[in-house]
């Protein structure tokens, strides 16, 4: 799986770009969020307030709930400021 | 039809294209935003917009269907550029026509209004005092969600 | 700013001029009319635009005066052209300018909705079945009545 | 007083332009709409629909009660449709 970072999330978390295998036990976002928490530092400071982390997965925008497969493209990132 | 690019645009040759040839438009909207030098506090030197390269041409896609779906629209265009500008310069247009003045308002309105809370664009801010990254304002997410199940004319 | 005039103008320069210089500017919102050649029926070969010289400088003055006291806005111009113009050519252009963009939308779309229902232009239609004076649309009234007691923001 | 007619208003009264004394006993513009539509002919018929005339005083909107001097510029016009 590979997971996208933008933003200062992608700041506090030092990287734009992680592939990774799918973590055992997840199944959905949700799953994923509090396994990247779990692995402390900066992962876990900038996804702290779930308020402020948005998600898409394959470059579509989903909710916690959504299942995720080690194929797929996950995108974390602060709400948008463009226009 | 939606653009993304790092390069500046002519919002006078964009609108003159969208009308161009089409005899039916009797109103175009246009809307350009615009690198402002102030900010709230501080004096801002230059911004730079990050974006998702793949997600962002998706996103803008979705939003420009979804306007021509809610209004009877003759063409539409969104430009969003990315990269670092400076104050004055152009970070967006939407342009839409139309038959009647009221849809090219609500669809351009509508477009721009999607356009700040879903495209995936975040600006960083460099001002005296250092960078720092935009936060998102309560009042786009209101303007957007007052397009919620609401249609077209 | 105001322009009453028989000659075309050119959308892009105007919008430029209006933001040229002022890093004040959030937003610029243009809205552009033209002679559609489709209007219910018949077809329209050309229309002929009456005014009231004087009369329309003095209203088109009144009312940019009223959305600059309603808006905070930077700048704003309503050009509007008169005499003969055939399918495709502009009439009128509404640019406002603000530093956020809700008050330029609003106040181009007060601009239009006013200017449509105050500004003492006729049209006369030439189509297949001879010529026409347009007869003026409720809808134009109601636009323009949504306005009334509202402040600006 | 200077009487103006605009669009079908000027084509049914046949003028564009008229010069006029005040008309004895008229004193507002309610007054003078009377007075033109009593000469008959093109004036009756053009200003027949009160609804469909609107009213401006040295250039600017009045009502039926706003009171005429002799130096006024008065034109009569139906509803516009500019823009």
């Amino acid at each position: 799986m590979k997971v996208l970072y933008f933003a200062w999330l992608r700041e506090k978390i030092g990287t734009a770009e992680e592939d990774l295998p799918l973590p055992p036990g997840v199944t959905d976002v949700q799953g994923l969020l509090d396994w990247l928490r779990a692995r402390g530092g900066g992962h876990a400071e900038a996804l702290a307030d779930p308020n402020l982390v948005r998600v898409a997965v394959n470059q579509t925008y989903v909710g916690a709930d959504h299942p995720l497969g080690d194929g797929d493209e996950v995108a974390l990132f602060p709400p948008v400021t463009g226009g | 039809m939606i653009r993304v690019q790092r390069e500046d645009f002519d919002p006078g040759a964009e609108l003159a294209a969208l009308t161009e040839g089409d005899h039916g438009v009797g109103g175009a909207c246009v809307f350009v935003g615009l690198v402002r030098d102030l900010a709230g506090e501080g004096r801002i030197a230059a911004m730079t917009l990050e974006h998702y390269p793949g997600m962002t041409e998706k996103e803008l896609a979705r939003i420009d269907a979804e306007a021509q779906e809610r209004w009877p629209l003759r063409s539409t265009l969104i430009i969003h550029r990315y990269g670092r500008l400076e104050p004055g310069e152009r970070i967006v247009f939407v342009g839409t026509t139309s038959a009647h003045r009221q849809a090219a308002f609500d669809a351009c309105q509508f477009l721009i209004d999607w356009l700040k809370t879903k495209a995936p664009f975040w600006k960083l801010e460099e001002t005296a005092e250092g960078e720092h990254w935009v936060e998102a304002k309560d009042s786009d997410d209101a303007a957007a969600d007052r397009w919620q199940g609401q249609g077209g004319g």
